[in-house]
């Protein structure tokens, strides 16, 4: 298996889906084990790309920019269009970004399979699931291994039509149907800037293919402005996909799909699609240092915003899904000052903890049948090993050394240091603090405590096997994951360099992962504070307190001590901190969804609503609107003149 | 004069339709005395397209010829005689159940989709303003019987006299431009046109008038805003297939003349028509997709919908060239196999239910999924889903006009094909998310339609993901008229 | 047989004429007057028509065989419209353009 | 209906005579179509002779050539029956002030040398169209209450037609044409030039003609019960 044999990696999952969309009632269970075998095929040949593409490394074949391995031409014909030859060619491409990206696209996806066999049993159209989760990893890894901007644009809208069939999965529930039909919309308007944003750099260029448009670029090709202003409408593509702000407001509401779903699609990969781009571009953002400032500053909102929104949010999937939102921010900040190594590496991370958490809490919602974590509780009793799965996931996600997120997240904070300065750089420590802060509080409400909901808990058992295991599995990932960053274990591979340079690089920065002591203790430090603060705010103890004081004023004096130390923990955070994300919560609500997302929806609709009204049904009136047509027309011709 | 050639085989194609009508309509008008099935008349008919569609293919290796100067058989004009040819089969296939319920006079019917198929061919074919005129005529005429012919239906009646009314309008001012134009230029064939434009009558009031009076004529046949404002009323009221017919061969027939026309005669007067499509282009696109989100019949949406696609086809004539010409037929041929997707489903379901109303498919994708997909899948073409059929043919178009300096109007239909997702979708949603109405349970298509629907489905499909023959045969055609 | 009439008198008697025209259809309710109004119309290309090809195209004239052909399509298109405003007259006992209006929006 | 008129005895006799010649027989024109055709003839006849004989004696003193005298009339005519189509209140005398204006279109035909077109012009119009138009006006009961108001449109529709009125006179003034005389249209050649060299459109006319006609029937037709009988049963077919 050589890497010009990539195209077999989403050609597989398509003809899956293609059969079993179909076939899926002839074939017994659904054919749930065929779509899985297909996908743990892909996994070996992944590795197998991998094995191929470091032994070329090894042997100094390997060059970034000269790897078109495979390509087919579906247009080509003489048109005039461009050197009178129109050649739209298909193209798959293989670097360290779509190596490390087909790992954890079909690791993932494989995981989420298994544990869907338990998750979905019983479901109706639990074949069509299936069928259009192969369908959605094709189009995933399609989009990963295309050399060239117009099959990464299809694949790109493949990935969302088959997220818009998985989010509508109960499209009997109305807030489901309307949930797809939001996250389409939301990510489509993105994606006319991405079309724009290609058609303009292939106007430049005369070529789809990722490299020429690079080589272009770099030669200083495209002026200035006219870079600028496509490499935001590119941007602007990412940033739907990846629910930055503005987009953001689809990802919370996607989480009316299926649990298992969300954690792929809506943690792992599809939102990851954004980042993927822009880094992939990246050589072309290093000419646009505008556009780039653009993704850090969006980056850095989005970080913000999420987490802070984390910190309110009761539902256990949206506070998971706000997270999500704000770790994309971290990756977009990345990217922002240009380091591709370490968004990639962080993407990577990120993929297995974030998916484990999702799929605990698709554990906690299949056995409770409950999603609020304020009627939760206690539940760690009755769910041991989600319980444990879910906190190492969590500490993972909080930073906590030596779990994955750990290196990532630090690795982000030293670029940046060193990319954008102090400002942003304190902005987005504080923002891992409260990352630290808002998981805490998940974890406790939910799995701790006493429980509150006396049915719901009663009703909760440990998920069987055939979930459990693929959230061990990615555990174990999200606890080594971080490693391979690691020189030495980049050795061990087989990569002389250290595999963060090669995998997460590509080669054109020549930036090696650092581990900087004086960020690493900072940060594990704030997040262990983080930790802290949430034990003393959501452990009970407080709480009680509360409780106390409102109920017997006499001993407020005695508790006094507590109290400075509580009144301070509900100053910063009730004041501050849970203000802030109050008006920031508002502000989503009313001013991003409402007046930005929906309004322009309604808006476009209400201008509808005004035009239609000329259409009065009466002949005259008719005849009235193509004399003034034709009248117009004649004298601004003659005007013009 | 000698020197034209008269060889009348080269209309062969039309003859078998002509003959074709008038065996329709003698057996219709006998079928009582000879006691025949009706559905001989649909099956006549689509024998005798599919002869002259085969007997179109002759002319395919011939060197590209013209009839008395005024019309042109040549791949321009075989391209559209196999496309017109196709929609005729399609529609009659699609629709002749729903004829058999619905329609009084069978045998007229047959007949008037035949003769207008013919009135379509012309108008492509045709390299002279008269013959042009009348070809546009003959469509139209047919239309306006077409369109009032659904008998038991009052909106008929409605819609078939503002057809008629403001077609008769249209035509008149359509003619005062043809007139000034013949005035100035002292010609009525193309190449004379161009050749007196060449010579510098551009530019002068006169010429624009004309010029501006020819744009309302042909955006009225086109439906461009505000010429457009027949349109849905008359897709509303019109029987189904006829609908069917407007928004797909009348369409195309009229972008059909317009590029010959504006490609050929009047390519060296650019300057001056350009801003005038360029505007009715940009207007077209944002009113008809405005409204449609606002409909709540699908005839009506589908309507809006084509008006707003005609926007797009506009764009490509404001760009003349080679290239847009290619693009523009190349779309052509994707939208109408998509367009007659949809229509044809849409008559199923009409044939089932008898309701029109977008309510009303609600739970389609319990009760009969087939159709709920292939409808499914022809509204995200309209849209311009990747993989389908509408993104490759809107994709070129846009990137033609994105080339000849029209970015900021490609960039405009972008964003309003956004916009048509958002209506399309709500179609999309009623099949898929509400529940089925009480009592309503599966139900069977007959085997003509799954046949046509199955075909025109894959059709999508290909064109999506395999253009490059309709692609190359768009190009040859389209290197007739700027070769 | 026009002697040393300018041409240009013919092109502006056509273009008062198509003038009134577009007054009647867009003035008038009865369909049946709206017709009248579109034939007004026509006329006023005839003429065009027909002084274009006796000024400009004396050889070939094809203005006029155009005019022949307007004339027709015109005729036609009088009988077709009647059969339809019978028609809406049938429905709706009503033959006023305005009064047809079910279809909007 | 003639005899309350208030016309000399023998006058009214006559008229009597041409419309009734057989007293039981009547036109299948609206009632009032007598009163329309001769208050319209008395009308026409005073407004028409004191400009007819204007122009004659302007002709007679050489000021005007015969052909511009008959240009003059003419336009007179064409314009006066335009107006009078557009703006008369009784729906049947503006469609009959139809038929001036395509008569005084035939006159200018005429004058710029084209007999054939003329005669085509009076025979499809005179003959044909106005009689269509008056049976469409008779079928629709426009004869029983002839009085229409127009449209709320009217102050627009007035600004568009003189606006297009303008315009185009204007544009079409500022233009330099080419030669300045006309000349006649032979017979025969015209005959060439439409069945030969542009028979294709013939055809393709002829075929529109044919459409118009089945089209006209089936649409107006009243459906036979049979046939409704027979698309029922196309049910079960």
């Amino acid at each position: 298996m050589g890497m010009e044999h990539v195209w077999l990696l989403p050609a597989i999952p398509a003809v899956l889906f293609a059969l079993m969309g179909l076939f899926n009632g002839l074939v017994p269970r659904r054919g749930d084990f065929i779509v899985i075998l297909g996908m743990a095929v892909v996994v070996v040949l992944s590795f197998l790309v991998l094995l191929d593409f470091q032994g070329s490394f090894r042997d100094g074949h390997f060059a970034p920019g000269d790897s078109n391995l495979y390509s087919f031409s579906w247009v080509e014909i003489d048109t005039g269009v461009v050197d009178d030859l129109l050649l739209i060619e298909f193209s798959t491409f293989v670097d360290g970004i779509t190596v490390l990206m087909l790992a954890v696209v079909s690791i993932v996806t494989l995981m989420v399979m298994i544990y869907s066999v338990g998750y979905m049993r019983g479901e109706v159209r639990y074949g069509w699931y299936f069928a259009v989760l192969s369908g959605f990893g094709a189009a995933m890894l399609m989009l990963v291994v295309s050399g060239n901007l117009l099959l990464l644009y299809l694949s790109w809208e493949a990935v969302g039509l088959a997220s818009y069939l998985l989010i509508g999965f109960y499209w009997e529930r109305q807030t489901a149907a309307e949930a797809a039909k939001k996250a389409f919309i939301t990510t489509r308007i993105g994606d006319v800037g991405l079309l724009i944003g290609i058609i303009l750099l292939w106007r430049g260029a005369g070529s789809f293919d990722i490299q020429e448009i690079i080589h272009f670029a770099e030669g200083g090709g495209y002026g200035e402005t006219y870079l600028t202003v496509t490499m935001l409408m590119l941007f602007a593509g990412a940033a739907g996909k990846s629910a930055q702000f503005p987009f953001h407001v689809w990802l919370p509401d996607a989480m009316e799909g299926p649990t298992p779903v969300s954690a792929l699609i809506h943690a792992a990969t599809m939102v990851v699609a954004g980042v993927y781009l822009v880094a992939r571009m990246m050589p072309v953002f290093d000419v646009a240092l505008v556009a780039r400032d653009v993704v850090l500053y969006i980056g850095l909102t989005t970080a913000a915003l999420g987490a802070t929104l984390g910190l309110v949010t009761s539902d256990i999937k949206r506070v998971l899904a706000y997270s999500t939102v704000s770790q994309l921010g971290f990756m977009f900040v990345a990217l922002g000052v240009g380091s591709v190594t370490a968004a990639m590496f962080h993407l990577f991370t990120h993929a297995f903890f974030k998916s484990l958490l999702f799929l605990g809490s698709g554990s906690v919602i299949h056995a409770t049948e409950e999603q609020v974590v304020e009627t939760l509780g206690g539940l760690r009793r009755k769910m041991p090993a989600t319980t444990t799965l879910f906190v190492i996931g969590s500490l993972a996600l909080a930073g906590i050394v030596p779990l994955a997120g750990f290196w990532s997240k630090d690795e982000i904070l030293l670029v940046l240091q060193d990319g954008a300065g102090f400002g942003p750089f304190v902005i987005l420590a504080a923002t891992a603090a409260l990352t630290a802060i808002y998981t805490t509080r998940l974890v406790l409400l939910t799995f701790f405590g006493e429980p509150k909901d006396q049915a719901a808990y009663d009703h909760a058992h440990e998920s069987p096997a055939v979930m459990i295991l693929p959230m061990a599995l990615l555990a174990l990932l999200a606890v080594i994951a971080g490693f391979v960053a690691l020189d030495p274990v980049g050795r061990a591979l087989g990569f002389t360099g250290g595999i963060g340079e090669v995998v997460f690089t590509q080669g054109h920065e020549g930036h090696a992962f650092k581990l900087d002591a004086t960020i690493a203790i900072g940060a594990t430090v704030s997040a262990l504070a983080g930790i802290v603060l949430g034990f003393i705010y959501w452990s009970g103890t407080a709480e009680r307190a509360v409780r106390a004081r409102q109920w017997s004023p006499e001993f407020h004096d005695l508790l006094v001590n507590r109290y400075y130390i509580d009144h301070l923990y509900q100053f910063t955070i009730d004041r501050v901190v849970l203000g802030l994300a109050t008006v920031v919560a508002y502000f989503d609500r009313w001013v991003v969804n409402e007046t930005g997302v929906d309004g322009s929806a309604q808006g476009i609709s209400f201008a509808g609503y005004r035009l239609k009204f000329f259409q009065t049904g009466r002949i005259p009136n008719y005849a009235l609107a193509m004399a003034i047509g034709v009248i117009v027309l004649a004298l601004v011709a003659v005007g013009r003149t | 004069m000698s020197d034209l050639n008269f060889e009348y085989g080269l209309l062969l194609p039309e003859f078998i339709l002509v003959g074709s009508a008038a065996v329709v309509l003698m057996l219709d008008a006998f079928r009582a005395d000879l006691r025949i099935s009706r559905n001989l008349l649909p099956a006549i008919t689509v024998l005798g397209a599919l002869i002259a569609g085969v007997a179109s293919l002759l002319y395919l290796d011939r060197d590209p010829t013209d009839f008395a100067q005024l019309i042109a058989v040549d791949h321009y004009t075989t391209f559209f005689r196999i496309l017109f040819i196709a929609t005729l089969v399609a529609i009659v296939l699609g629709s002749y159940e729903f004829v058999n319920r619905n329609i009084t006079h069978q045998g007229e019917f047959y007949a008037l989709l035949l003769a207008s198929t013919i009135g379509a061919i012309y108008m492509a074919a045709a390299r002279e303003l008269l013959t042009a005129y009348i070809s546009i005529e003959l469509l139209s005429f047919s239309l306006y019987v077409g369109v009032s012919l659904a008998k038991n239906d009052t909106r008929s009646g409605e819609a078939g006299l503002k057809y008629v009314l403001l077609g008769g309008v249209a035509s008149a001012m359509l003619l005062y431009g043809l007139s000034i134009i013949y005035g100035t230029t002292g010609s009525t064939t193309y190449e004379g046109i161009a050749a007196a434009l060449e010579d510098g009558v551009v530019g002068t009031p006169a010429f624009l008038l004309g010029l501006a009076f020819l744009v309302g004529g042909l955006g009225f046949k086109a439906s461009a805003v505000p010429f457009h404002m027949w349109t849905p009323d008359a897709y509303e009221g019109a029987p189904l297939p006829i609908t069917a017919y407007i928004s797909a061969t009348s369409k195309a027939a009229t972008f059909a003349l317009m590029l010959a026309l504006f490609g050929i005669a009047l390519d060296a007067a650019k300057a001056d028509w350009q801003w005038m499509l360029a505007s009715l282009a940009v207007a077209t696109m944002v009113v008809g997709n405005l409204i449609a989100i606002q409909q709540t019949n699908i005839k009506r949406l589908l309507a809006y919908s084509s008006i707003g696609q005609v926007g797009f086809m506009l764009m490509a004539i404001t760009t003349v060239s080679d290239a847009s010409g290619s693009a523009l037929l190349l779309h052509l041929a994707g939208y109408l196999i998509t367009n007659l997707a949809v229509f044809i489903a849409v008559i199923a379901f009409y044939n089932r239910t008898g309701s029109e109303e977008i309510e009303d498919f609600r739970g389609l994708a319990e009760t009969q999924p087939y159709l709920a997909l292939v409808i499914t899948t022809a509204l995200f073409s309209l849209s311009g889903m990747p993989l389908l059929a509408g993104f490759v043919t809107k994709f070129v178009l846009f990137q033609a006009a994105a080339e000849e300096g029209f970015l900021w109007l490609a960039t405009v239909a972008v964003i309003m094909s956004t916009v048509s997702l958002y209506y399309y979708l709500k179609v999309i949603r009623q099949m898929y998310v509400a529940e089925p109405a009480d009592g309503d349970s599966r139900w069977r298509l007959s085997p003509i339609a799954y046949l046509t629907t199955g075909v025109l489905f894959l059709g999508i499909f290909l064109v999506g993901l395999w253009a490059t023959p309709i692609f190359e045969a768009a190009d040859g055609a389209s290197a007739m008229l700027f070769g | 047989m026009a002697g040393d009439i300018p041409m240009e008198n013919f092109l502006i008697l056509s273009a008062i004429l198509f003038g009134i025209g577009f007054y009647g259809v867009l003035a008038r309710r009865s369909a049946i007057l709206i017709l009248v109004a579109v034939e007004l119309m026509l006329a006023a290309v005839t003429i065009n028509m027909v002084a274009f090809a006796a000024y400009l195209d004396p050889e070939r004239f094809t203005g006029v065989i155009f005019a022949i052909f307007v004339i027709t399509v015109a005729a036609a298109e009088v009988g077709l419209a009647l059969g339809i405003v019978l028609r809406l007259f049938r429905d709706r006992q009503t033959a006023m353009v305005d009064e047809a209006s079910d279809l909007k929006w | 209906m003639i005899e309350r008129l208030p016309l000399p005895a023998p006058l009214a006799a006559l008229l009597r005579r041409a419309f009734y010649p057989e007293g039981s027989f009547r036109l299948p024109l609206p009632a009032q179509l007598d009163r329309v055709i001769i208050y319209g003839g008395l009308v026409a006849g005073a407004v028409l002779t004191p400009i007819l004989l204007v122009l004659i004696v302007l002709l007679v003193i050489n000021v005007l050539t015969a052909p511009e005298l008959v240009f003059w009339l003419a336009s007179a005519v064409i314009i006066g029956g335009a107006l009078g189509a557009v703006l008369l209140k009784n729906i049947v005398h503006a469609a009959l002030s139809l038929v001036m204006t395509l008569l005084g279109v035939a006159a200018i035909f005429l004058l710029l040398g084209s007999e054939f077109l003329a005669l085509v012009q009076i025979l499809v119009y005179g003959g044909g169209v106005t009689v269509l138009l008056l049976f469409g006006l008779m079928l629709t009961n426009a004869t029983d209450d002839p009085i229409v108001s127009d449209g709320a449109q009217k102050p627009f529709a007035f600004l568009i037609g003189i606006g297009l009125a303008g315009i185009l006179s204007v544009a079409l003034v500022d233009q330099v044409w080419g030669a300045p005389t006309a000349s006649m249209v032979p017979f025969r050649e015209l005959g060439k030039r439409l069945f030969l060299d542009f028979g294709a459109p013939f055809e393709i006319a002829s075929l529109v003609l044919v459409i118009a006609l089945i089209g006209a029937i089936a649409i107006a037709r009243r459906d036979r019960p049979e046939d409704t009988e027979d698309a029922a049963m196309g049910d079960g077919a």
